[in-house]
């Protein structure tokens, strides 16, 4: 399998009152055509906006994004309108991603009359209900507005409305973390089934770690802007490289009985990246913290094969 | 489609109705402007802006002869003759008539130039924003009817530079409502996802932002025809907005004042005129607010 | 580096770091700048363009048309508007000295057409009496809006809430000088309690006019008390409060009426500009020598530079207030104090003056 | 005999307003010992936060009732006293931590004073010594004692918390209502906030009531657990127990729901459907329209609580009305 989506150095500078704030400092990834790749970190970690600069919806102020062969930064106007059709998004909050203003039908028809999918009105319309069918939304709710309906079904609207242009590429920005768990695994089933069906890519932006365990085949975990770690799934959750991986992981409550062992506590707290000085962004808080730390920005390197970690001390705290 | 809309509309109706007030306010504007419609049919304007200097001050519901077109008649004044014997109620009933059109004229004006000016402000931002936003700034500097006043002071008074200097005076409130209200709806996420669709500017403008910063703009606009309506009285009583004997509430008081002690009818009445007028707009004003506050909506 | 970031670097010079409060105020002065030169420019321009020559106006009426170039040329009206706008600001010194001024920076631009007395004279020797008449407006304003608004919204949805709502948009409802004038026909006229007519040496006389205009503001005022109390009320940290224990009192005049009276003040500082415009009108009913009855008298006399003069002043003074309002604003706020000032330490918390 | 805290019996809460009657809890009886530690598991509507707000009379007025039941609390029915002696239970005997630290503290008052302030409500000392006790207990939490004077805008999402949970632990209380308390935080800081709560709980001996819709978080803290669903308590028990085998459709569809880190699931059995309107109510068993076990009895009869040991369920399955298909008749 090749590469779909191939992402080098990007960054995404944000100006502020306090100073620069490096909301993704040097992200570099790949991710394999038809698997899912996810993206975890706690709030303002940058993973949010390095899913937006990607779809150029946040413009990246450095770096190389190549989706399919193409160079997505050097696209304006009517070739970046195109290029969507084959990159997508589905938002967190299916409260605010959805114009209020507009029937169920009419925002999942909207991307197709954009893009003049469709000449005659009832082919328009057939392909609505498919798509409605698809996300398993009842045809009762044609007719509805976003405002009648619960988060679950809001959800699956904007999983429609990206599906539309039949994209081979979608980023999911914590699609389920607004909605209650029963819904939210109706939501991971149907995201999971349509990946199958439809051989779609996933970047899966999210910041808890049993979804993106379940349903990612990589991950990359970010903290402050930048990846400190990149392992495939199953590896990353037998053990972890980084030391702010692991504590991550170990601070997870697990509703297992017999696991209620205290959780590792990791000290003090996330400070937001405004002008950051050189070295590892962890290091304030880790407990394996040396000078050299401090001293230059770690770069991600392939441990073991297939595993990066962006940690100067990784062997010797191991 | 006409369907949905009017499901949109019958949902409005609903919360409105709630509001009591509100729909007091709307039945008083809708008699105002039975009334305004038909000034001509009740009275004619030639009888309620000529003299019956014999007949001043007929007290209310009185009756007396009058010259109307060169036909003497009985004529009932209702609320009264004024200084020249001029049926009162006549002059309110085609006052409102003035006041109405400055109203709607006046706010029409200002949200049509106003908004644009805000919406292109709110949504390019950068230089021209700061050049939109200073002139509002400076508009906005000096205050409302003073303005005005200073607006009609220079170029005199005539009914044309009274709608243009309540018009002009009233500009910028609509272009700041409409830039914070296009930035507003400019970073929801409903806006974002119909950029990564692919829509285009214009399309993102017209179909996404317009129709969901309304609201604010509703409301606005009809406190604002209120204001309006409160400005042209305040610079007709100054002298300086309509001018006698053309009838219009704030000349009527303002010639009425004289005669507070002889005949405080003459007074009473066309202040209640624009009293209710702007509570009734007032009243709408409110009732809009709370129909459509996306708040109360959920 | 990618031309983006570039542009990031470029937009640097705007970001504003954390500045002390003195700072502040001198940035927004530096900022009410442009704005008042924009508003002397339209107000200058107004005039410019207004029909009638002042100078044929201030002659007797068979004089030649010699003998009005002559004034004009004195009085600088020959010159091309950029000329003329710069005399405005900066002053005038003509052939003559009679026409002579030093210009709005000075608070001189020169003498009226009417009476021939200095302009600024005139507004600066009036304005105690608008200011006087504004501040008793004031007062009444928020001695009877804000506990008005507090009943009205503590008691929502009964008779009084009721009755104040109805009483707050009747007031929003009714024109000043029609309000003053039904004030003078009840009491002055039937009741004989008040003078009608009102001047700066009998307060007694004051006390209507202050009335009326207050009247428009108390109405405002009442309402946003009202809605700010019912929005503050509804808040998490209220319910925080009721969990600690503290009683329903407490609740409303600690926790609630500050947070509530932080938007009540910005409209109270926005009213007070309104309320020096009010005064125009309401000086104009009740014959009060203040700033408005000479705007309209010049008005009324087409007393060019008195007009020029009053307008840019009552621009200059709302402008000022509405700086102090903001300024006052950041005061009451901590939040917004704190953006200003690094940590602050304030003297009397919730504990002062509490009965616990 | 175990010493009981709170007890509460058939609890009733409605939200009525013009237009409908919401019914949000539905006859729900719980008990809490001395001591221990029961949380309270549901998805969004289940009536969790609207049980903690009805202990302390706190539900939102007038729209709030209590229709019927008892919270005896000490000897005393809550559900019954007066606004007076309320006052006098909240934040001193019973204190609550709301769900969103950002908003839960007055913006215009210094952290200390307002953790200095429900320590001189309810004790008698000076102004003076309150603010010294405020200052303890911030350092009990974890923050130093000279940010006492700090604004709440200056402190993040989990230090504010940490503030919340010092107002509430200020007077020693006997009974702790936590409402969602980490549900705002991020992960690292949630499990912070949660070994404080866990490690003060036991220190000063409160009993505590967690509201959660997070079994992980639940499984954390509490020794009890009770899953409501619709205005009701569907399973109760000790949390070991529950967690290892659900008697409830419910709780299996919740456990069913949520991916587990230790083991690779392909995919997950969630509950099909929706939460029911709690304006509208199905009849029967109010989970029956979603149960993946339902048979005819369960659209016309109500279950009635079945115990079975230590641990209580609300299902016809265990009343012997219908068929068991869970294959857990025996605990």
């Amino acid at each position: 399998m090749s590469d779909i989506l191939s992402v080098r150095g990007l960054k995404k500078y944000f100006n502020t009152p306090h100073g620069m704030l490096h909301a993704v400092d040097g992200l570099s990834l790949d991710i394999e055509e038809g698997s899912t790749l996810g993206m975890v970190g706690e709030s303002g970690c940058g993973k949010t906006t390095a899913g937006r600069a990607i779809l150029r919806l946040a413009e990246p102020s450095a770096g190389t994004i190549t989706f399919d062969g193409e160079d997505v930064l050097a696209k304006t106007g009517k070739d970046l309108r195109k290029l969507r059709e084959k990159m997508q998004i589905i938002f967190q909050d299916p409260y605010s991603s959805l114009n209020p203003r507009m029937s169920i039908s009419r925002l999942i028809a909207e991307p197709l009359i954009i893009h003049r999918r469709y000449a005659r009105k009832a082919d328009l319309e057939n392909r609505v209900k498919e798509l409605m069918d698809t996300v398993e939304l009842t045809m009762r709710l044609y007719n509805s507005y976003p405002h009648e309906l619960d988060g679950g079904r809001r959800q699956r609207i904007g999983i429609a409305r990206a599906l539309a242009l039949d994209p081979k590429f979608i980023v999911c920005d914590e699609p389920v973390s607004a909605l209650d768990v029963s819904v939210q695994a109706q939501i991971l089933n149907l995201m999971q089934d349509l990946q199958e069906r439809l051989s779609l890519t996933y970047l899966f932006v999210t910041h808890d770690m049993s979804v993106v365990r379940h349903i990612s085949d990589k991950i990359v975990v970010m903290y402050l802007g930048q990846v400190v770690e990149k392992a495939p799934s199953d590896v990353l959750f037998e053990e972890q490289l980084h030391p702010y991986t692991k504590a991550l992981i170990a601070a997870i409550p697990s509703p297992m009985p017999g696991s209620m062992e205290k959780p590792k506590i990791l000290k003090g707290e996330l400070k937001s990246p405004i002008e950051p000085k050189p070295g590892c962004r962890f290091a304030p808080r880790c407990v394996h913290a040396r000078k050299v730390c401090t001293e230059a920005d770690p770069d991600l390197r392939e441990l073991r094969p297939g595993r990066f970690v962006a940690c100067c001390r990784a062997e010797e705290i191991l | 489609m006409e369907q949905k809309y009017k499901g949109e509309f019958a949902e409005f109706w609903k919360r409105y109705r709630r509001n009591r007030l509100a729909v007091v306010g709307l039945a008083l504007i809708g008699l105002y402007v039975i009334l305004a419609l038909g000034a001509d049919l009740l009275y004619s304007y030639d009888f309620i802006t000529g003299n019956q200097i014999p007949n001043a001050f007929s007290g209310i519901a009185s009756f007396a002869e009058v010259e109307d077109g060169g036909t003497v008649r009985r004529h009932l004044y209702l609320l009264g003759a004024d200084n020249f014997g001029r049926d009162v109620a006549g002059r309110i009933i085609h006052g409102a008539r003035v006041s109405l059109i400055i109203g709607f004229v006046t706010v029409a004006f200002a949200v049509v130039i106003g908004g644009s000016l805000g919406a292109v402000a709110g949504y390019y931002g950068r230089r021209l924003e700061t050049v939109i936003m200073r002139g509002a700034d400076i508009l906005l500097a000096i205050p409302n009817i003073l303005f005005a006043l200073a607006i009609v002071a220079a170029l005199g008074p005539s009914f044309r530079n009274l709608l243009l200097a309540i018009g002009i005076t009233s500009l910028p409130v609509y272009v700041r409502l409409v830039r914070a209200s296009v930035m507003t709806v400019k970073d929801q996420e409903y806006v974002e996802a119909a950029r990564a669709q692919g829509a285009s500017d214009f399309r993102i403008i017209l179909i996404h932002i317009i129709p969901n910063c309304m609201a604010p703009v509703i409301v606005q606009a009809t406190l604002g025809i209120a204001q309006s309506i409160l400005s042209a009285a305040s610079l007709s009583f100054l002298g300086l907005g309509i001018q006698p004997p053309s009838p219009e509430w704030g000349n009527m008081l303002s010639e009425a004042r004289s005669y507070i002690i002889s005949a405080p009818h003459t007074l009473i009445f066309p202040g209640l005129a624009i009293m209710t007028v702007i509570l009734a707009y007032n009243l709408i004003g409110d009732g809009l607010r709370d129909a459509l506050d996306p708040k109360l909506k959920r | 580096m990618g031309t983006a970031e570039l542009r990031c670097r470029a937009y640097s010079h705007y970001m504003q770091k954390k500045d002390s409060m003195l700072k502040y105020i001198i940035r927004r002065l530096i900022h009410l700048v442009p704005v008042l030169l924009g508003v002397t420019l339209i107000v200058f321009t107004l005039t410019y363009i207004s029909p009638g020559n002042p100078a044929r106006m201030m002659l007797p009426q068979d004089s030649t048309d010699e003998q009005v170039a002559e004034l004009e040329k004195a009085m600088g009206l020959d010159e091309p508007f950029v000329m003329q706008y710069f005399h405005f600001l900066f002053g005038y010194d003509g052939p003559g000295d009679s026409f002579d001024y030093k210009g709005l920076w000075a608070l001189d631009l020169g003498r009226s057409y009417v009476s021939n007395r200095p302009v600024f004279g005139t507004i600066l020797e009036r304005f105690p009496n608008t200011m006087l008449l504004t501040f008793l407006a004031l007062v009444l304003s928020i001695v009877i809006s804000i506990p008005f608004g507090i009943i009205s919204a503590t008691r929502q949805y009964t008779k009084t809430d009721m009755a104040v709502t109805i009483a707050a948009l009747i007031g929003i409802s009714m024109p000043a000088f029609w309000l003053g004038m039904m004030l003078i026909w009840v009491f002055s006229v039937n009741l004989r309690w008040f003078p009608s007519l009102a001047n700066p040496a009998n307060l007694k006389s004051i006390i209507l006019p202050a009335l009326t205009l207050a009247a428009m503001n108390t109405a405002v005022q009442t309402r946003m008390t009202r809605s700010s109390m019912l929005e503050v009320v509804r808040q998490d940290y209220i319910r925080t409060a009721r969990a600690k224990g503290v009683d329903e009192r407490n609740v409303i005049y600690r926790h609630a009426l500050r947070n509530a009276l932080i938007p009540v003040v910005t409209v109270i500082g926005l009213q007070v500009g309104q309320l020096l415009v009010g005064a125009v009108l309401t000086e104009t009913v009740f014959s009060y020598p203040g700033i408005g009855t000479i705007m309209v008298d010049a008005i009324q006399r087409k007393d060019t530079p008195q007009i020029l003069a009053s307008v840019v002043f009552v621009a200059l003074v709302f402008a000022l207030v509405n700086l102090g309002v903001d300024i006052l604003y950041a005061f009451i706020d901590p939040r917004i104090k704190a953006q200003y000032i690094g940590v602050v330490r304030k003297k009397g918390g919730l504990l002062n003056g509490a009965k616990i | 005999m175990p010493d009981i805290q709170l007890s509460i019996r058939d609890l009733r809460v409605h939200y009525v307003t013009e237009e409908e009657d919401v019914k949000a809890v539905n006859g729900i009886s719980l008990d809490i010992e001395r001591g221990q530690s029961l949380g309270l598991v549901g998805e969004t509507g289940a009536g969790k936060t609207t049980t903690a707000l009805s202990i302390l009379k706190l539900l939102p007025k007038p729209t709030g009732q209590i229709a019927s039941g008892s919270i005896m609390f000490k000897g005393k029915d809550l559900a019954l006293a007066s606004e007076e002696e309320m006052r006098k239970i909240r934040g001193n005997e019973i204190s609550m931590i709301f769900q969103d630290p950002m908003t839960s503290l007055n913006p215009i008052f210094t952290v200390g004073d307002q953790i200095a302030e429900v320590i001189a409500l309810h004790t008698t000392i000076s102004a003076q010594e309150a603010l010294k006790r405020a200052g303890d207990m911030l350092e009990l939490v974890g923050i130093p004692r000279g940010r006492s004077n700090e604004f709440p805008h200056q402190f993040s999402g989990g230090m504010k918390q940490r503030v919340v949970i010092a107002i509430a632990l200020a007077c020693n209380p006997s009974l702790l209502l936590a409402d969602e308390p980490t549900t705002a935080l991020d992960v690292t800081i949630q499990a912070q906030v949660l070994a404080m709560i866990h490690d003060l709980k036991t220190r000063m001996k409160t009993s505590l009531l967690l509201i959660s819709h997070d079994l992980g978080v639940v499984a954390q803290v509490c020794d009890t657990v009770a899953i409501m669903y619709a205005g009701k308590i569907v399973e109760h028990g000790p949390l070991a127990k529950v967690y290892e085998k659900p008697l409830h459709p419910y709780t299996e569809g919740l456990f069913g729901s949520i991916p587990v880190l230790h083991e690779k699931k392909k995919r997950l059995k969630p509950i099909q459907g929706l939460m029911p309107n709690p304006a509208d109510l199905p009849g029967g068993c109010v989970f029956h329209p979603r149960c993946p076990y339902a048979q005819g009895p369960c659209s016309t009869t109500v279950p009635r609580v079945t115990e079975k040991g230590d641990r209580k369920v609300l299902c016809l399955m265990y009343e012997g009305i219908i068929e068991n298909r869970m294959g857990v008749a025996d605990v």
